[in-house]
């Protein structure tokens, strides 16, 4: 019993955690992109004024019922990859739910939500969604499979695929696998490129051409699940991260710290660059990402 | 608990708050006074630290500006758009155009006064207005909605009789689906 | 000059192939003809495709109410030359009929859209979507000068009050508000 | 096996069009099979309301005709009337004009930046140089009054002469303007991506440009030396020094690359007319505008704008208002049939690049 009300304890902490801080970095990337266009920008806790406006905002819209789970599906998976992705190293408290073979159930879970979406969109009957949905999916091909390399090159290395062996083996050694297996770690950070749809891989919610894509019939409170889903799911992405390549965290400060910067690799990217079309995205994940994750696997299998 | 008037009040308070500094506009401009809108938002001016920004769709956005004369032509769309939109949901009417035609008073093909065919909440007076005027334009409608006094979507579903007649007096063929909101 | 020179081959070579074609000499590289409007495919096939008049600049059309014609200026620019050529016919106002140019130049589609709708010019066998600038326009071609503007606009919109009597702003001022206008003002007085 | 093809609307509300129209557009997958666009929004009858205008009131319309640009349209219709009239220009105001012209060339090269970049999701570039389009204003605002409107050449000449310390403050916002030039270029011309998105793009053919009324940039894009400062000059054009850039290819790349260096050309020009600008009158006064009747005759009076061409044909009854004054913008060309006949093969996401590209502007088509 006490475990049960343990793990929902943990379960709730992390999701209000993960909100709040997914949220700040939000606001705080509006602050880096606004100074780096010579702009003061908005306060960091404007991110948080737009969700609760959608939140209160009426929705009187209704294309059907997947219309309505599209958004929902985005705010399962986030919470579940964040469920199983232990937030800090050693505590019983933030562990959740992992389990062995929990790697191979991210890769999985990870896709679900723009599926879901994919479907959700399909309802509203409006050719930008439908269009930015199979930009959407066309781009998870391409960077999946930079993503699934370096995970499956850590695999192969270190013989498990649960994240809290892999983090207990950076506690061990003390060595992070960022720097014991630098490839996977490159091309999984190039695949968070892609994951975070910034620029340059952004095509899938471009305004000049899409008019913002899969949103473009969500306003109110289906944009309002669908920013904190966006929210949640980066802080899951991000922690996963720090967790198998950076050596996890220890407390919240430190979490924040190497979340942060890792954050801030696709933001700054993306205010210098211009967005790829689809297929040109697709050639850019097929290409060095895949190269670095093919050292990697050969890495692991080989040294 | 929570529909007792005094927790309403002080929800009211708090979602006008959030409203009052998350104004996304939508993008669509109507009009010559979208040129200054691009200053409005870039460096000198920066309307984004009063939490403006551009919404690509009408679902997403808040607010709708009409920069300027309206076309019989434009007008079908820019309705088309405005009960797109969700609630709660605000208009700027942007130049003296909007107010009462302006330079295209004698114009066959402009309409001459915004508010009788949309509700307007704030005018912003001036040929072009100024990115200055536009942004008080943009802190008086912050007032309004702190007050709840912006009411202008709730006028339009109430007279709604009298804002279509005018509507369909201009738009000769009226061939749009019904408000659904 | 240069300019004449090649100004005196043009005329002289339009004069040989188009007997009605009346020229009239306007200083510096500027050319005109008067043709009549059986003419105009042609004289402009032959300029482009003989004499360099490559680039198509502006079609124009006046309204001469009180003549009872339409005008059409056709203004062609040759960009070896260096000079500008326009073409002037002379449309009967209550028939206007003219011949479709777009096969020249794949732009006068787009002008002609326009004078049909702006004029009511028809050009036979002109292939484009009914409308161009206006939607579902029941009144006369407005750009026609009996096409009253400010009476249709009066009619079908309704208008503020409070700017009838504002056609000199000093004087409205002084009325409504009583102020005295200072003497340097007045001058500019209507 | 045949896709079906979907209708697919941008615009008039769209935030990847340019001002307020529409393009219908067939796609096939990604591809576009057929385009056709749709103008009319901004039909203001400003044709119409000239002829109930006198010569001078016909200014608060003029200069609306295009927004991001509004001084060739001035050019055009105050050197028309001056054909018309034969009336003489002081020497101090052609400079001054020259000026002013140039001084709108950069604005509106400021916000094709914006726009251009934009359109491919750079928006730091846009951010920045529409920012520092603001000091371009503000010589506007201190010459004219005005930011946007200036309504400032008219017939005759200019409205006002230089404020104090005028020279100055251009010369120091060029310089200002040079340096941050640079950086826009780190930004957006040496970006890989952006190369990557334009190159080969939106081709305009050579042989067919011409004939096909391209103007501009996006002929001097396709290795054809054209503009109306060289081959048809005005104003003190022909006594300035200054190059008209060319590059061949003619897709969305090479127009950019012309843009570029012709704003450096601007600013080359601006120096010189300051250095050059001789004293003396500024205006030849025209009489009172409520009598003032020109003699009948028409005019065709052309500005090298940065959308290319624009034109004004002016036609006199020798009444006190104008009989007609039609206006030609390059974008009337552009934006239509040689925007329908672009748009047919490439793709989808570069629908608002290519719009871009060629200057396109709404307000100019519809008037």
């Amino acid at each position: 019993m006490g475990e049960i009300l343990q793990y929902t304890w943990g379960a709730i902490v992390s999701f209000v955690l993960a909100f709040f801080v997914g949220i700040t970095y939000m606001g705080l990337s509006r602050i880096v992109t606004a100074r780096v266009q010579n702009r003061i920008g908005p306060p960091w806790y404007q991110n948080f004024f737009d969700v609760f406006k959608l939140f209160s905002k009426d929705t009187s819209i209704h294309h059907g019922i997947m219309h309505h789970m599209g958004p929902a599906f985005m705010m399962v998976t986030a919470v579940m990859s964040l469920l199983i992705i232990p937030i800090f190293n050693g505590g019983s408290f933030f562990t959740n739910l992992n389990f062995h073979g929990d790697l191979i159930f991210l890769i999985y879970i990870m896709v679900f939500g723009p599926l879901g979406m994919a479907l959700g969109a399909g309802q509203t009957g409006n050719p930008n969604s439908a269009i930015g949905v199979t930009r959407g999916l066309s781009q998870i091909v391409g960077f999946e499979i930079p993503w699934v390399m370096a995970l499956v090159a850590l695999m192969i290395q270190y013989k498990t695929t649960s994240i809290v062996d892999l983090m207990n083996i950076q506690a061990e050694t003390g060595k992070w696998l960022m720097f014991t297996s630098p490839f996977a770690f490159i091309a999984a950070v190039l695949a968070m490129l892609g994951m975070f749809r910034y620029a340059p891989f952004d095509i899938v919610g471009a305004p000049q051409e899409l008019a913002s894509g899969p949103m473009s019939e969500n306003g109110g409170k289906y944009l309002f699940v669908m920013m904190s889903s966006g929210a949640v799911f980066a802080f899951a992405k991000l922690t996963l991260y720090v967790d198998i390549f950076m050596g996890g965290a220890n407390n919240l400060i430190i979490l924040v710290v190497k979340t942060f910067i890792l954050y801030m690799i696709p933001v700054l990217y993306g205010i210098v660059s211009p967005r790829y079309r689809t297929e040109q995205s697709v050639r850019f994940f097929w290409g060095w990402p895949t190269l670095f994750g093919l050292l990697a696997i050969l890495q692991a299998a080989f040294l | 608990m929570i529909n007792d008037k005094n927790s309403q009040k002080i929800v009211d308070i708090i979602r006008n708050y959030a409203r009052k500094h998350s104004l996304w506009i939508l993008a669509y401009g109507t009009g010559c006074g979208a040129i200054e809108l691009p200053p409005t938002m870039t460096s000198r001016y920066d309307a984004e630290r009063l939490g403006v920004r551009g919404a690509a769709t009408p679902r997403q956005a808040d607010l709708l500006l009409i920069t300027g004369y309206l076309t019989t032509k434009s007008l079908k769309r820019v309705i088309r758009v405005y009960e797109q939109m969700q609630d709660p949901k605000y208009v700027i009417g942007f130049g003296s155009c909007t107010i009462n035609g302006g330079m295209y008073w004698d114009s066959y093909n402009t309409i001459k006064a915004l508010d009788r065919y949309l509700p307007v909440d704030v005018y912003i007076n001036g040929c072009m207005p100024r990115p200055e005027a536009v942004l008080s334009g943009f802190a008086k409608l912050q007032e309004l909605i702190q007050d709840g006094k912006a009411n202008g979507a709730k006028e339009y579903k109430e007279n709604l009789k009298w804002y279509r007649d005018n509507q369909k007096k201009v738009i000769t063929n009226w061939k749009m689906p019904e408000y659904n909101w | 000059m240069m300019m004449e020179e090649i100004k005196t081959t043009i005329i002289d070579r339009i004069k040989l192939h188009f007997s009605d074609a009346v020229e009239k000499e306007f200083s510096y590289n500027r050319l005109d003809f008067s043709v009549k409007k059986e003419t105009v495919p042609s004289i402009l096939f032959y300029l482009k495709e003989e004499m360099g008049f490559k680039h198509l600049s502006h079609i124009s059309c006046v309204d001469w109410l009180e003549e009872g014609e339409f005008e059409m200026i056709f203004i062609l620019w040759s960009p070896e030359e260096k000079i500008k050529v326009f073409i002037h016919t002379r449309v009967d106002r209550s028939n206007p009929v003219m011949d479709n140019i777009d096969m020249i130049w794949r732009q006068a589609n787009t002008y002609e859209r326009e004078m049909k709708e702006m004029y009511g010019i028809q050009f036979t066998g002109l292939e484009a979507p009914e409308e161009f600038l206006l939607e579902d326009w029941n009144g006369p071609p407005p750009m026609r000068r009996d096409f009253d503007t400010e009476a249709y606009a009066a009619k079908t919109y309704w208008e503020r009050p409070g700017r009838e009597d504002a056609l000199d702003v000093r004087e409205t001022v002084e009325k409504r508000t009583g102020e005295v206008l200072p003497e340097f003002a007045k001058k500019y007085k209507r | 096996m045949r896709e079906k093809a979907t209708t697919l609307y941008i615009g008039p509300q769209h935030p990847g069009i340019t001002g307020n129209m529409m393009v219908r557009l067939k796609v096939e997958g990604d591809t576009i099979v057929k385009a056709a666009t749709e103008v009319g929004y901004l039909h203001r009858s400003f044709e119409k309301l000239i002829e109930k205008r006198n010569w001078l009131q016909s200014f608060t319309l003029l200069c609306r005709f295009c927004v991001p640009e509004p001084d060739p349209v001035e050019e055009s219709y105050a050197r028309a009337v001056e054909m018309i009239e034969g009336r003489e220009v002081p020497e101090r105001a052609k400079y001054i004009r020259v000026l002013v012209l140039e001084l709108a060339r950069i604005g509106s090269y400021l916000l094709w930046y914006g726009g251009q970049s934009g359109s491919l999701g750079l928006y730091t570039v846009g951010q920045w140089s529409v920012g520092d389009r603001n000091y371009i204003l503000d010589l506007f605002e201190a010459l004219t009054g005005a930011r946007v409107y200036h309504m400032y050449i008219w017939p005759g000449g200019v409205r006002r002469d230089f404020p104090k310390g005028f020279e100055k403050k251009v010369i120091d916002t060029m310089d200002y303007l040079e340096k941050r030039l640079d950086d826009y270029d780190d930004l957006m011309f040496d970006n890989a991506i952006f190369k990557k998105r334009t190159k080969g793009v939106g081709i305009i053919d050579k042989e067919k440009a011409v004939e096909w009324g391209v103007v501009g940039p996006p002929l001097r894009g396709c290795g054809i030396r054209s503009d109306i400062r060289i081959d048809d000059p005005y104003e003190i054009y022909d006594k300035l020094d200054f190059i008209v850039p060319v590059e061949e290819g003619g897709d969305i790349w090479t127009r950019a690359l012309v843009r570029r260096q012709e704003i450096r050309q601007s600013i080359r020009i601006i120096r010189q007319v300051i250095d050059n600008i001789p004293g003396g009158e500024y205006y030849n006064k025209v009489p009172n505008p409520q009598k003032w009747a020109l003699p009948k005759g028409d005019a065709y009076a052309r500005t090298e704008a940065v959308r290319g061409e624009v034109g004004m044909y002016l036609s006199s009854d020798g009444s006190i208002n104008p009989r007609r004054a039609h206006f030609k913008g390059a974008a009337y060309v552009h934006a239509i049939t040689l925007l329908e006949h672009l748009l047919v093969g490439e793709n989808l996401a570069d629908v608002a690049a290519i719009m871009n590209s060629l200057g396109t502007c709404p307000p100019e088509i519809e008037r």
